[in-house]
């Protein structure tokens, strides 16, 4: 490989070069850089962020790819890089008041947090089972720190050591599978699997088992049902600014690899999997929703809820076979991804606002009064109740009305009507929230960070406005099912 | 030649030992070296059908999982570590405060 | 004779809109600037504005009179029109509607004036003069209404009028709401009256549809218009079912406005209202418009004979009943309430039997010598009323009733219990003669007017339904027995409480009126005296099939008749009622002072309050008690009603769909399954399935253990229990 | 951009300026909030006017059209359209015709946290306007859930007693009627290729057994709403808890949105299946007739019996709907407005009271003509036009349903003859409540010294009185308005039901 294709290659990998490298380097500075003066790692973590974002967007359009064809740039990558670094920004935004405030401020959250996204945005270029492994642990290890952060807090800690065990348990289902796979095809390269699979040179049976158990291991990531019991815990017992990157970072990332993998590898199994797929989604809508009612606790009501929006957007993958079905699937997973980060954003910075020191101040009733108090705050909390329960004009409408729309394109109306009808059930707690907020009294208090009120107020805004305005969001979305194989 | 099956059959084996062993250990480490004992099982099938086909990648796929499963150590063992200088207790049963 | 449709109306009969007009115009007045009117201007203004719509009525007729009866429909303004379906608000200027007019509007005008000087007592003794202006507004108002009722040109702006008369009824029977029993006595009075004559409403709107139905598709164009032409010249080509269906639906419409068997129940209790309203509107005009409905609907009616035998029977059967009621009442205005009814009764047999001129005519003298003997009543309350007032201020007179208390009569003093009356034709001079006019009127004696209309509705009945005319005679009968009964109680005798000893005459406003009607009592029956049959030759020019059949009649009585027929009269039929009528009269003046002579000798205590009492038995309490007809329909309708609505409210709606539904089935269940989801199955089921499981594994793994299983790898094992799952299913897929 | 001052575009989100005004006052501001509230939905009045103006009446289409693609997924396209035709003309005009009024009810009655009452109010009043003009399902959708949001905190907060309770009984439950609709919005919009209505209408072609699915998918939403029995359980509540401007406009117009989309949607979209499904719709009208009159007449507490009447007017509406011609869908047209009149303006008179004594137990009252004679007249008038009198507006919408209805050839004569005993009960409980509000001796101590109403409170009331006599007197302008769409409307279901054996 000569330089000049090294540098050809790098390109496609540019944005994540960029962040591994800030970040290690970040690293470095962090050390000299005064304890009580951490804003400023922040601030170099978001600059690096913004430039990582400007470069993923720089890629738009560009259909690519490198390193043997083990990473690609397509329209798939591009949009999932923005949300990732986008995400990567708000991540930030929400933990620099809430880190000082609970004493956990240390300059490695920000790298890991970069590592962590740079591990999602590999995982969103990545055509190979070798590279999507790789960047499933390089997403998922900052995160088991990341959950721990709150050290010596000893729910913290648990939720730091349940979900590392939980997650290496289900990474060894995705790395046998991707060993099946392997050995019905002989390659782990996408495009190869796909060709084989397609020749008929492939052992069915190893290729399905072999994705069945990719499908438990991502799905473990997603927080499916029943790959789901991390979740209320790990989003609990994390510090609340994790909590809310990884509720939209994790999933992206873990849908990210689910549908590359079953769009462009193996839509040879779907007659045998999406049975599984949609009878995950039926369940996980079912239960995330179902469960999220009992909960007093806004931190578990918002996981069980991230559990449920996993169930939505499972429906896509339902229709992955569908050669006419599969594009819209894809597209209006991805938008809703878009969706559920704006308004799970929005939501989380509401919550860490909210929370008092050592995880006081997250239960619902907590939330009382908040409406006469602050009614600014109150409204976009109201807002991305809404958009979660999926009412217009939010974006988590648009979303739900894409994703219904492709469940019943592709002739799943029963699966549709499951997912209007636990959106029904969702509404009833998503309720609970305002009617706490606004209709009874109480006196709650609030951080006077002006970043989280920043992220809650432009993630409501956005909510809101997006949703009208929604065509040019729909056509990225669009635009970005043209996968590179 | 020993045909490939007898060893991805072995590598389910493996694998399923391994699961069992998370299902059942209460020591967080012993927990930790059954799931090394699951991947383990997957570079062991990675190999046989890298042999099958003749193909490197496969084995390549070993060297890279190893290697993640030496971060993983680190990581783990760091929180195990954690936890035990908070709860003296490294029993996986005891770590249940978070629930419901 | 078809009417013809002027559209440009000319002359006279473009002012039609003013009857109703005026009337509307006077009640605005009264609104807007009654408060700064002193009372006398108020009620005078509210009587000029419908003498204003007697006098365009009077105009009319002169008109129609000019035109030989050709009437014509003046069409005012488009009100409903949607696809086939096309009603104007169209005035009908025909000799049966000028009829009607003149009575509302002349009567109507009487009555006004009369209550200028009534209401002034009225709302003095009832303690709110407030209320001055509200009656004259709501009188006005029913003048309007009734106007618009009888003008009408098609059923629905009839029934415009119909329900709007009966708001009126409804908010002059209740308008001393305070009053009554429990204080809410005459409310309920007049609900009781709206919603019973909603009933009959509902007759009427379903025959309407009925008839929009059935006879739309053969309108000309398609388009119905629901006016008295059209349907008159559609109904032949109609079913015959279907026009019966419709005229007995009608009916009840018919016998909810005008009080017939089985919906008169309201009409006795509509006599909380002022005495004037009593006249004009449950006397003389309201009640009657059933009757010009029929009249009205004269070309439907004659299609179907079972249906006039329908009509007759009701109208006979209620003549009687209430008649007999009527024998055994005290209050002196729920005697004359069930004589209207039985009169009423008598028109609705008659026209039912096809007899309209015959019914019209009885109409017309019935709203004078009622509405006389009404206000005659009232005359005679307002008097009492003077009286108790005199007793009250003078303690002399205070301690004699007192005493008189103690002798027996413990109710309280009530001024319309003839009971508490006797011997006012001294103290009430004029009261009583006008009264005596009226009763007469009533009971049929020559010449006073109800003797020529009701002989008219006998002579027909006796033609055209024998069973009727038993019915009608023996009714008769009992109306000239109660008439002669209250007469004698009124105002012969000796005064039976001291206000009536009190009592004395009212002042001219109230009894100048009253003269005037005493003379169209009189000789109203003039109208239509044998050989000349105004009245008759007048309504034929609308109504034919009455006209074919009377001028039969009439030219079979002059040329062919039997001896008895002299000029249209049937003497026998007049002979037999005027004898009996006298017989009845002599009967209840033998009872009334005779016997009550007699009776005197008892002590005060085992004394009856009326001989007649003691001579029936249980009869005479079945009469005083209206035959119990309001407590079966208590029995029957109301309390079912009442508990019904209860039941579905409060047991049905609230407790099972509101309460057990919604709340315990689907909350409940919704909030139970949540519960099942978020403990035994997220924590329970699934660690229960895991834990069987991971048994089973311990078992094969030689491990027999047991261990108490930890959270952590109860997550694991959920997630074992998924690949397990899934794994299986594909494997079993797959082969 | 000429297309923000397209009149309707202009009607709908008129109210909005008013909100973003009353963004930037002080909360402490109330009479100014109330002041730019009031003026705001006024304008918004006044535009509609001009709307009103540009209408042609003989026109059967859509007019005055906004229309421009809004965007697409994948290749369905959602059209931003918005039109009036004479099925919704009258209800855009009720709608900017109740605001003001209901707005103008809270002076007094909303003292804590006017501005975000307000704001919701506005925000109501663009939700409405949106879904009368909203002629593309997505953007009809849209508004048709977004009502749910400000009417949902108006009874949340402004509430009575359970407030919560009825708030989210009543987002859950039309939410749960909704989201079927939602589902078949979808498949309309994928299977026919458009969501925009004309368009779909003049595709048709939907299998009858779909649409029979879609029919009762659609029906489903827009029943809840009406609501039609059984279905009602919402309401009650839901009026009882809310504020009286809520209800007004909760009566007045959240209701018409299910009956208008009845009108709108289920008969011209699928009117195979309207003609097939017209009997049980008509069954489910006539026992709601009976039902709710029935149960007002048990109520004790007298907003709680206006509420159960409205489950017996509307019933008159669907009624009338579904009697597929002329009489019957132009009279419940008539009716929706109606209804908005007199059972607004009888939740403006409970809420009058309410102000007064804290209490709706109608024991509780009693003679109060006497005291409050003007108060006393309104609601007389008020009354007698709800239980339809001749010559009030009430009588001209029943009666046209009621004949249309008896005259259909789709339903049974049965359900008009029965639905005509509603007429009878209806008197009986609505003079039961006029007897016990009014009539009889004032017995209660605290009802001596009520005030009569003051000019303000009249003045809410005046012109609804005005309309109640107006299209009960000459309704002809009224039928005038709507008389070529309805035609055109039973011409479809006409030329649908000859298809059919």
């Amino acid at each position: 490989m000569s330089l000049s294709d090294l540098v050809l290659n790098l390109k496609v990998i540019l944005p994540i070069a960029v962040l591994v490298l800030w970040a290690c380097a970040l690293l470095i500075i962090d050390l000299f850089i005064p304890a009580q003066r951490k804003g400023l790692t922040a601030l170099l973590a978001a600059l690096g962020l913004a430039v990582v974002l400007g470069l993923a967007v720089a890629q738009a359009g560009r259909q690519e790819s490198a390193f043997n064809d083990m990473v690609v740039v397509d329209g798939f990558s591009t949009f999932l890089n923005v949300l990732f670094a986008a995400s990567g920004l708000a991540g930030i935004a929400l933990a620099y008041d809430y880190l000082k405030r609970t004493g956990m401020e240390r300059g490695e959250y920000y790298t890991l947090l970069m590592f962590s996204i740079s591990g999602m945005m590999l995982m969103a270029q990545a055509t190979d089972l070798i590279v999507m492994f790789l960047a499933l642990e390089l997403l998922s290890i900052p995160l088991y720190v990341l959950s721990g952060f709150a050290r010596p807090r000893a729910d913290s800690e648990e939720a730091a050591l349940k979900y590392f065990l939980l997650g290496s348990f289900s990474g060894a289902f995705v790395v046998f599978g991707i060993a099946l796979v392997f050995g019905a095809t002989g390659s782990t390269a996408l495009a190869t699997v796909l060709e084989v699979a397609r020749n008929g040179a492939a052992n069915l049976t190893l290729l399905v088992i072999g994705a069945g158990l990719v499908v438990v291991g991502l799905g473990f990531k997603v927080a499916a049902v029943p790959f789901h019991m991390w979740t209320p815990d790990v989003y609990q017992g994390a510090p609340s600014a994790v909590t809310a990157f990884m509720s939209v970072g994790a999933k992206a990332g873990g849908f990210a690899a689910l549908l590359r993998i079953f769009m462009v590898a193996v839509p040879s199994t779907s007659a045998h999997l999406w049975l599984v797929f949609e009878i995950l989604a039926i369940l996980t809508m079912l239960l995330g929703n179902l469960v999220a009612i009992a909960q007093t606790n806004i931190k578990r009501m918002l996981a069980y809820s991230s559990i449920a929006h996993a169930g939505y957007i499972l429906m896509a993958l339902v229709t992955y076979g569908l050669p006419t079905t599969a594009p819209i699937g894809v597209a209006a997973a991805l938008f809703y991804l878009v969706a559920y980060a704006v308004t799970s954003f929005g939501a989380w910075a509401v919550v860490i606002a909210l929370e008092k020191a050592e995880g006081k101040g997250l239960e619902l009733d907590d939330y009382a009064g908040l409406g006469r108090k602050y009614p600014l705050l109150a409204l976009a909390m109201a807002v991305f109740m809404l958009s979660f329960t999926g009412v217009p004009p939010t974006l988590g409408f648009m979303g739900k009305f894409y994703l219904f729309g492709a469940a019943i394109h592709g002739g799943f109306v029963g699966l549709a009507l499951f997912g209007v009808v636990t959106s029904l059930i969702s509404a009833y707690f998503y309720l609970r929230v305002i009617v706490i907020m606004y209709m009874r009294e109480g006196d709650p208090e609030v951080s006077a960070d002006p970043w989280l009120k920043f992220t809650a107020i432009a993630a409501a805004v956005l909510t809101v406005l997006l949703s009208l305005a929604a065509g040019p969001l729909f056509n990225l979305a669009a635009r970005a099912t043209l996968f590179l194989n | 030649m020993v045909p490939v099956m007898y060893y991805v059959i072995l590598s389910a084996i493996l694998f399923i030992i391994g699961a069992l062993g998370v299902l059942i250990r209460r020591n967080a480490i012993v927990v930790f070296m059954s799931i090394e004992l699951m991947l383990n099982a997957a570079n062991l099938a990675f190999v046989a059908f890298a042999r099958q086909y003749a193909a490197t990648s496969g084995q390549l796929f070993v060297f890279f999982v190893m290697t993640v499963a030496a971060a993983e150590v680190a990581v783990g063992l760091a929180l195990i570590v954690a936890i035990f200088k908070t709860k003296a207790s490294i029993n996986v049963d005891q770590i249940n405060t978070l629930k419901g | 004779m078809l009417l013809s449709e002027a559209t440009n109306a000319g002359g006279n009969f473009s002012l039609v809109p003013l009857v109703v007009f005026f009337p509307l115009i006077g009640l605005l007045l009264n609104i807007i600037f009654g408060g700064r009117l002193g009372e006398k201007a108020i009620g005078w203004l509210a009587s000029l504005a419908s003498g204003l719509a007697f006098g365009v009525a009077v105009l009319l007729g002169i008109s129609l009179i000019g035109s030989h009866g050709a009437g014509v429909t003046v069409p005012f303004l488009d009100w409903i029109t949607i696809g086939s379906l096309h009603l104007q608000w169209a005035f009908r200027v025909d000799t049966l509607s000028v009829t009607m007019m003149l009575v509302v509007g002349g009567v109507g005008t009487l009555i006004h004036i009369y209550a200028i000087g009534y209401m002034h007592e009225d709302v003095r003794h009832n303690g709110d003069p407030g209320r001055y202006r509200r009656f004259f507004v709501f009188f006005n108002l029913f003048i309007a209404a009734m106007m618009v009722l009888v003008s009408a040109d098609n059923y629905l702006m009839l029934f415009v009028g119909w329900e709007g008369v009966g708001l009126c009824s409804y908010l002059l029977i209740g308008f001393w709401y305070d009053k009554g029993k429990d204080g809410i006595g005459n409310a309920i009075a007049g609900k009781k009256a709206f919603i019973t004559n909603r009933i009959g409403d509902f007759g009427f709107l379903v025959a309407s549809f009925l008839m929009f139905k059935f006879f739309q598709p053969l309108a000309e164009g398609g388009v119905f218009s629901f006016d008295f032409d059209s349907v008159a010249a559609i109904a032949p080509k109609v079913a015959s079912p279907v026009i019966l269906a419709i005229t007995l639906f009608m009916l009840l419409g018919v016998a909810g406005k005008s009080a017939q068997l089985p919906l008169f129940v309201w009409l006795p209790d509509a006599m909380a209202g002022p005495t004037p309203v009593s006249a004009l509107i449950h006397a003389a005009t309201m009640v009657t418009a059933g009757v010009y409905l029929v009249a009205r609907s004269f070309a439907i009616y004659s299609l179907v004979p079972a249906a006039q035998n329908w009509v007759a029977i009701v109208g006979g059967v209620t003549a009687l009943f209430a008649a007999t009621i009527a024998v055994a009442q005290f209050d002196i205005k729920k005697v004359l309430a069930y004589s209207t009814i039985s009169q009423l009764g008598f028109m609705v047999a008659a026209v039912g039997m096809g007899a309209f001129v015959a019914g019209m005519f009885h109409l017309v003298t019935h709203a004078f010598f009622k509405a006389l003997l009404f206000l005659s009543a009232g005359s005679v309350i307002q008097g009492m009323e003077h009286g108790h007032h005199a007793v009250e201020h003078d303690p002399l007179l205070r301690r004699k009733m007192k005493q008189n208390e103690r002798l027996g009569s413990t109710h309280h003093f009530d001024p319309q219990d003839m009971r508490n009356m006797g011997g006012l034709r001294h103290r009430m001079k004029t009261t009583y003669w006008v009264y005596l006019a009226g009763a007469l009127a009533l009971a049929g004696i020559v010449p006073w007017a109800g003797f020529w209309s009701k002989d008219e509705i006998l002579a027909e009945a006796l033609h055209l339904n024998p069973a009727v005319y038993w019915l009608l005679t023996i009714a008769a009968f009992f109306t000239a027995f109660y008439m002669g009964r209250q007469v004698i109680m009124v105002f012969f005798g000796e005064p039976r409480s001291e206000p009536a000893a009190q009592a004395h005459e009212n002042p001219p406003i109230m009894t100048v009126p009253l003269v005037i009607l005493a003379l169209l009592s009189t000789f109203g029956g003039f109208l239509n005296l044998p050989f000349i049959h105004t009245f008759t030759h007048w309504i034929e020019y609308t109504i034919h099939p009455a006209a074919e059949a009377a001028e039969a009649g009439a030219e079979a009585a002059a040329h062919a008749g039997p001896w008895y027929m002299w000029g249209g009269l049937n003497l026998i039929v007049a002979g037999l009622s005027t004898l009996l009528a006298l017989i009845a009269i002599a009967l209840a003046w033998m009872i009334y002072t005779r016997r009550v002579e007699a009776l005197k000798s008892l002590p005060a205590a085992r004394r009856p309050d009326d001989p007649l009492r003691s001579m029936l038995g249980p009869v005479f309490t079945g009469m005083e008690h209206k035959w119990w007809v309001d407590e079966l329909y208590e029995f029957l309708i109301i309390k079912p009603y009442v508990a019904i609505s209860r039941f579905l409210a409060e047991v049905i709606d609230w407790k099972f769909w509101h309460d057990f539904f919604h709340d315990t089935i689907i909350a409940g269940g919704y909030r139970g399954l949540a519960w099942i989801f978020a403990n035994p199955i997220d924590l329970g089921v699934i660690d229960g399935i895991a834990n069987g499981l991971a048994e089973g594994v311990r078992g094969l793994a030689a491990q027999a253990r047991r261990i108490q299983t930890g959270f952590v790898r109860n997550y694991a094992l959920s997630v074992f229990v998924g690949v397990v799952l899934i794994i299986s299913y594909l494997v079993f897929q797959l082969r | 951009m000429n297309f923000v001052i397209y009149p309707l575009t202009l009607t709908t989100f008129f109210p909005l300026l008013g909100v973003l005004i009353i963004l930037f006052l002080k909360a402490e501001h109330k009479n100014a909030i109330r002041w730019v509230a009031l003026l705001t939905s006024l304008v918004t009045f006044g535009i509609s006017i001009a709307v009103l103006a540009q209408f042609d009446t003989a026109n059967p289409d859509l007019q005055l059209v906004a229309r421009a693609p809004w965007f697409q997924i994948a290749n369905w396209t959602v059209h931003f359209y918005m039109a009036v035709d004479g099925l919704s003309i009258l209800l855009v005009m009720l709608t900017t015709f109740l605001t003001p009024i209901s707005i103008l009810s809270t002076w007094t009655a909303v003292e804590d946290r006017v501005k975000e009452f307000m704001i919701f109010f506005l925000l109501l009043e663009v939700g409405m306007l949106g879904v009368f003009v909203a002629q593309d399902l997505f953007l009809f959708y849209v508004f048709w859930e977004f009502t749910l949001v400000p009417m949902y905190f108006l009874i949340g907060i402004w509430g009575g007693q359970r407030r919560m309770y009825a708030a989210i009984k009543f987002f859950l439950y039309t939410m749960a009627g909704s989201i079927l609709m939602l589902l078949a919005i979808l498949w309309l919009g994928i299977y026919q290729g458009t969501f925009t209505v004309p368009d779909l209408i003049a595709k048709g072609g939907i299998p009858d057994a779909v649409q029979m699915v879609l029919f009762i998918a659609f029906a489903a939403a827009f029943a809840i709403k009406v609501p039609m029995w059984p279905l009602h359980s919402w309401l009650p509540d839901a009026h009882v808890e809310a504020p009286t401007a809520g209800s007004v406009i909760l009566a007045g117009v959240l209701l018409k949105m299910g009956t208008y989309g009845f009108l709108r949607f289920n008969l011209p979209l699928f009117p195979e299946a309207a003609v097939k499904a017209a009997p049980w719709m008509a069954l489910l009208a006539t026992i709601g007739i009976i039902y709710g009159a029935a149960v007002s007449y048990a109520q004790k507490d007298v907003k709680k019996l206006v509420a159960y009447s409205s489950v017996s007017h509307l019933g008159f509406v669907m009624l009338g709907l579904f009697a597929l011609n002329p009489q019957g869908i132009a009279g419940g047209i008539l009716q929706m407005v109606n209804h908005g009149l007199s059972t607004g303006a009888l939740f403006l008179i409970v809420g009058m009271i309410y102000e007064r004594r804290h209490t709706r137990d109608m024991n509780a009252f009693g003679g109060l003509w006497k005291i409050m004679p003007i108060y006393g007249v309104l609601t007389l008038i008020v009354t007698l036009s709800s239980m339809g009198l001749p010559g009030l507006n009430g009588f001209v919408g029943e009666f046209t349903i009621l004949l249309g209805a008896f005259g259909s050839e789709h339903i049974s004569p049965w359900f008009a003859g029965i639905s005509a005993a509603g007429v009878i009960m209806a008197a009986v409980y609505m003079l039961y409540m006029f007897q016990k509000l009014f009539l009889g001796p004032v017995d209660k101590e605290e009802n001596q010294a009520l005030k009569d109403l003051n000019w303000r409170e009249i003045v809410t009331l005046i012109p609804l009185l005005v309309f109640i006599f107006w299209i009960g007197l000459y309704p002809k302008p009224f039928f005038t308005l709507m008389a070529p769409s309805v035609d055109k409307l039973v011409t479809i279901i006409q030329a649908a039901a000859a298809g059919l054996p």
